[in-house]
């Protein structure tokens, strides 16, 4: 009975996705609107001196971003080292 | 352990990946690239090694304890790049302008220039940092954690 | 390549999605579940990052470029960001799954969780 | 000063991220160093948001540029459309950082004993300050992509607390339940962030909120978005995983991330309210609301009378408490478009939603709390095992009435207050909604009883004679924590006046956030 429930509700999910994304509803593939995109394009290597204009939003128009997942890289670093920890005290003492 | 070719290729070919990386790293404002990549390729490396080694014979030359004072300071300088900008605004890109990394290059499509970017290039490679001894410290522990339970049992 | 009929990359990421999705429903060994994930993250990742192409657009790198347009630069950091993260996601969920494997012997989802209710 | 103002809402963020990278470096040299630089980051925090709180008070919303050339600098000089990380702290973000700060540094403080006996205690601490960044940045970032990082943040290291005892397999369920709920609750995120970027080009939240349609992707990006913050926050169809990994946690990180569902619930409405706003159909998502949040309030009881184990009893109160909240803010959703019925109810069931978070961020972390010192002392969680535990712990028992009271609504505390505004705003909605929640007041008072009579009273038993009362870091969290209730029971006309009413009006002005934005340009 839950298998059945799952069923239908993962293709009412994927019906809803497919159709979400088909060229009627969805605008065209490779031609998307692009104001904040072609201002970035313009403006990155007088503003940032960077020819890099992918490098340009990571690391000044988007920083924050970038720092949250700088930390996320870091908190999982942390949280498999916490998770591991027990062993290695073993081993230490053994 | 793996076999004797194995070992004696990858401990040559770990030169070219270090200098690979370090180039992804360096050049990430001026070509596709940039701290996360670069430290990838380089943790790739670092994986090579452990699969032509073993995690305790690779334990020796990397220690963890190294590896998570090296991250720390990586964050810790992406941070304080971040902070240093906070005279006008958090994450103001300072450099520019300045002697140090802060040329501007030609607008428009160019061969480009290593002293431009800014803070680009420095943040490049404190992520980089970062991102070579966290992922090799995950790596390494999860390692040492399975193959330590195989010795126990 | 002007014109792609019925905005194929979006339709493979949405089908990506559906198909995850179908295995985080259904499958019962932790392993797959976390496959599922990974090709969820899969999905969306290249969702996200088709929806920066701009037709006949190059990389937005100025280095020695064509003269042309650029496709859209903010997707491909989005795109980094969300490959990053899901790398960590991955590292702490594989850790969790050792533990859990340690402690139950099983992977087998139905098995391991005991505590119903 | 007013510079630290004007900084204040990133270095709220900022501090408790650097502090967590400098404590593994801290903590190798000196225990106490660390504990206290943990201490120290977290008051200075809190300082900082009381500022930043009565700066909003008088000036309106809090606007922070990243990168610019100036903070107020939203948008670019000759452009229309944000392009930079904004940063934006209204009435309802502060009322949220507020709660968070006072929670995170309790629970800090209570973690100083708590996990004493444990090894790893540097890396629990650095956890411990990501997740308070995580909450934060949550909380006061304008930007969609931004939030979804910042919940990343939140919930990888939530979930590696929840798993810090690897000693015991439950522990490692709960903690990768938990991981793989937030992660598939995010990839949604990002998806619906995705549709939304395709169509307007934009990530900030007043930007697209100026310019949404509610088109085919729109509607589905609502519900991806509404799905994956519901799951989050544990409302009732999917909340399963919600006790498994909350009774498991150490006893402090399960007070925090209570704030981190009411964080979920947050950009839950933050997304109903300010992105969607005028353009919602507003009486469809409203009722879903109601009728899920009725769900989870009864659910939630009911399951819990069954509970042995106290952290999960308390888990399944939490989810019915949250479901107040729920059927509180729906109800204001439900008539938003229409300012009469608006003003008559809707705001005051608003207002009494956001006063339920508040209490609830207060009282429930304290019973947590109170669970756990009964963990520390008896070693079980078992509520059966339990006995005259009145004698040897005053503190503890005392808590723990002022907590119970709290949370059934009984007149003079703060839990009445909010539960009377909910009663009364939504009567005049439905009387049902009403009569269900007394209801469900009144089976959360025998549940508590029932758990403080087998765990406090009664005679001593033998097992637990060596038993002495937690000690004083505990106890002085725990006390943090009952003062805040005590002056809301005190000053409740007060809170609303200064607190809850602009936390409401922020919610239901969206213009004014949009202008915040966009009309900011100097």
């Amino acid at each position: 009975m839950r298998r059945v429930i799952g069923l239908i509700l993962l293709l009412v999910l994927v019906a809803c996705l497919v159709w979400g994304v088909l060229p009627p509803i969805m605008r065209d593939f490779g031609y998307p609107p692009s104001d904040m995109d072609d201002y970035i394009i313009e403006n990155a290597q007088e503003q940032t001196g960077s020819n890099n204009v992918v490098a340009a939003v990571l690391f000044d128009y988007r920083g924050l971003d970038t720092l949250g997942e700088a930390t996320i890289l870091f908190t999982a670093v942390m949280g498999v080292l916490l998770l591991l920890r027990t062993l290695k005290r073993k081993e230490e003492s053994s | 352990m793996l076999s004797k070719i194995v070992r004696t290729v990858a401990n040559q070919l770990i030169l070219f990946i270090l200098v690979f990386g370090l180039y992804v790293i360096l050049h990430g404002h001026i070509t596709p690239g940039g701290g996360f990549q670069g430290g990838a390729i380089i943790v790739s490396g670092v994986i090579m090694l452990l699969v032509a080694f073993n995690s305790q014979e690779l334990k020796k030359s990397l220690r963890e304890r190294v590896l998570s004072i090296v991250e720390s300071s990586g964050a810790l300088i992406f941070a304080i790049l971040a902070f240093a900008g906070i005279g006008t605004v958090f994450f103001y890109n300072f450099l520019v302008g300045t002697p140090i990394f802060g040329r501007i290059p030609d607008i428009g499509p160019g061969p480009g220039d290593i002293w431009t970017g800014g803070v680009i290039p420095l943040m490049n490679f404190a992520v980089g940092l970062k991102v070579i001894a966290g992922l090799s410290a995950v790596v390494l522990a999860i390692a040492l954690f399975s193959s330590g339970e195989e010795v126990e049992e | 390549m002007e014109y792609i009929p019925l905005n194929f990359p979006f339709l493979a990421a949405a089908l990506l999605v559906g198909v995850s999705f179908y295995i985080i429903i259904f499958k019962k060994n932790l392993i797959k579940l976390i496959m599922g994930i990974a090709m969820l993250a899969a999905g969306v990742n290249l969702f996200l990052v088709s929806l920066g192409y701009r037709a006949g657009g190059t990389a937005p790198i100025y280095t020695d470029v064509p003269e042309g347009p650029m496709v859209l630069p903010v997707p491909q950091a989005l795109t980094l960001t969300s490959i990053v993260i899901n790398v960590a996601v991955l590292a702490l969920m594989l850790t969790m799954v050792i533990h859990i494997y340690r402690h139950t012997g099983s992977l087998d989802s139905e098995k391991s969780r005991k505590m119903k209710g | 000063m007013d510079t630290l103002i004007t900084h204040s809402s990133i270095l709220i963020i900022a501090i408790p991220l650097v502090t967590a990278f400098l404590i593994p470096l801290v903590g190798m040299a000196s225990k106490k160093a660390r504990n206290a630089l943990v201490v120290v980051s977290l008051i200075f925090v809190a300082f900082l948001v009381f500022a930043l709180a009565r700066d909003i008070s008088i000036n309106g919303i809090h606007i922070y540029t990243l990168g610019a050339t100036s903070p107020d600098l939203t948008i670019p000089t000759g452009f229309m459309v944000p392009v930079r990380i904004i940063l934006e702290v209204d009435g309802m973000s502060i009322l949220m950082g507020i709660i968070w700060s006072i929670v995170s540094l309790a629970a800090a403080i209570f973690s100083f004993s708590h996990i004493a006996s444990e090894t790893g205690q540097n890396r629990f601490y650095t956890l411990l300050l990501l997740m308070v960044t995580g909450g934060f940045g949550m909380m006061f970032t304008g930007d969609l992509f931004n939030l979804f990082v910042f919940l990343e943040i939140a919930s990888i290291s939530g979930a590696a607390l929840i798993a810090f005892r690897t000693r015991s397999a439950d522990t490692q369920e709960g903690g990768f339940k938990y991981i793989v709920v937030s992660a598939i609750a995010s990839l949604m995120v990002l998806f619906a962030i995705g549709l939304l970027y395709a169509q307007y080009n934009s990530l900030n939240i007043g930007a697209l909120a100026q310019v949404i349609q509610y088109t085919t992707p729109d509607k589905i990006a609502l519900a991806l978005l509404l799905i994956a913050f519901t799951m989050k926050a544990g409302m009732v169809p999917l909340h399963l995983w919600f006790p498994d990994a909350y009774s498991v946690a150490p006893a402090s990180i399960t007070g925090m991330l209570v704030i981190t569902s009411h964080a979920c619930m947050y950009a839950a409405f933050r997304v109903c309210f300010t992105l969607y706003g005028g353009m919602l159909d507003a009486p469809v998502v409203g009722w879903i609301l109601i009728v899920f949040g009725l769900l989870s309030m009864f659910v939630g009881v009911t399951m819990a009378v069954f509970q042995k184990d106290v952290m999960r009893f308390m888990s399944y109160h939490a989810i019915s408490q949250l479901g107040y909240m729920w059927v509180g803010v729906g109800v204001g959703l439900a008539v938003l478009g229409n300012p009469a019925l608006l003003a008559t109810y809707g705001r005051d069931a608003i207002s009494g939603g956001i006063f339920h978070i508040l209490n609830h961020a207060m009282y429930k972390p304290l019973l947590f709390f109170t669970g756990g010192a009964l963990f520390y002392c008896t070693g079980t969680r078992d509520l059966t095992k339990m006995g005259g535990l009145a004698h040897k712990m005053k503190w503890t028992t005392i808590l723990y009435i002022i907590g119970t009271l709290s949370i059934s609504g009984i007149p003079p505390l703060n839990g009445f207050s909010s539960k009377i505004l909910i009663y009364e705003s939504v009567y005049q909605f439905h009387p049902i909604l009403t009569i269900t929640g007394i209801i469900v007041s009144i089976l959360t008072l025998a549940s508590f009883t029932k758990a403080f009579h087998s765990a406090f009273m009664g005679a001593e038993l033998p097992e637990y004679k060596e038993v002495k009362e937690v000690p004083r870091s505990m106890i002085i969290a725990m006390v943090i924590l009952a003062a805040g209730i005590i002056f809301i029971t005190l000053f409740p006309a007060l809170i609303v006046n200064w607190i809850i009413n602009p936390a409401a009006d922020a919610l239901i002005k969206q213009g004014a956030y949009i202008n915040a934005v966009t009309g900011a340009t100097p």
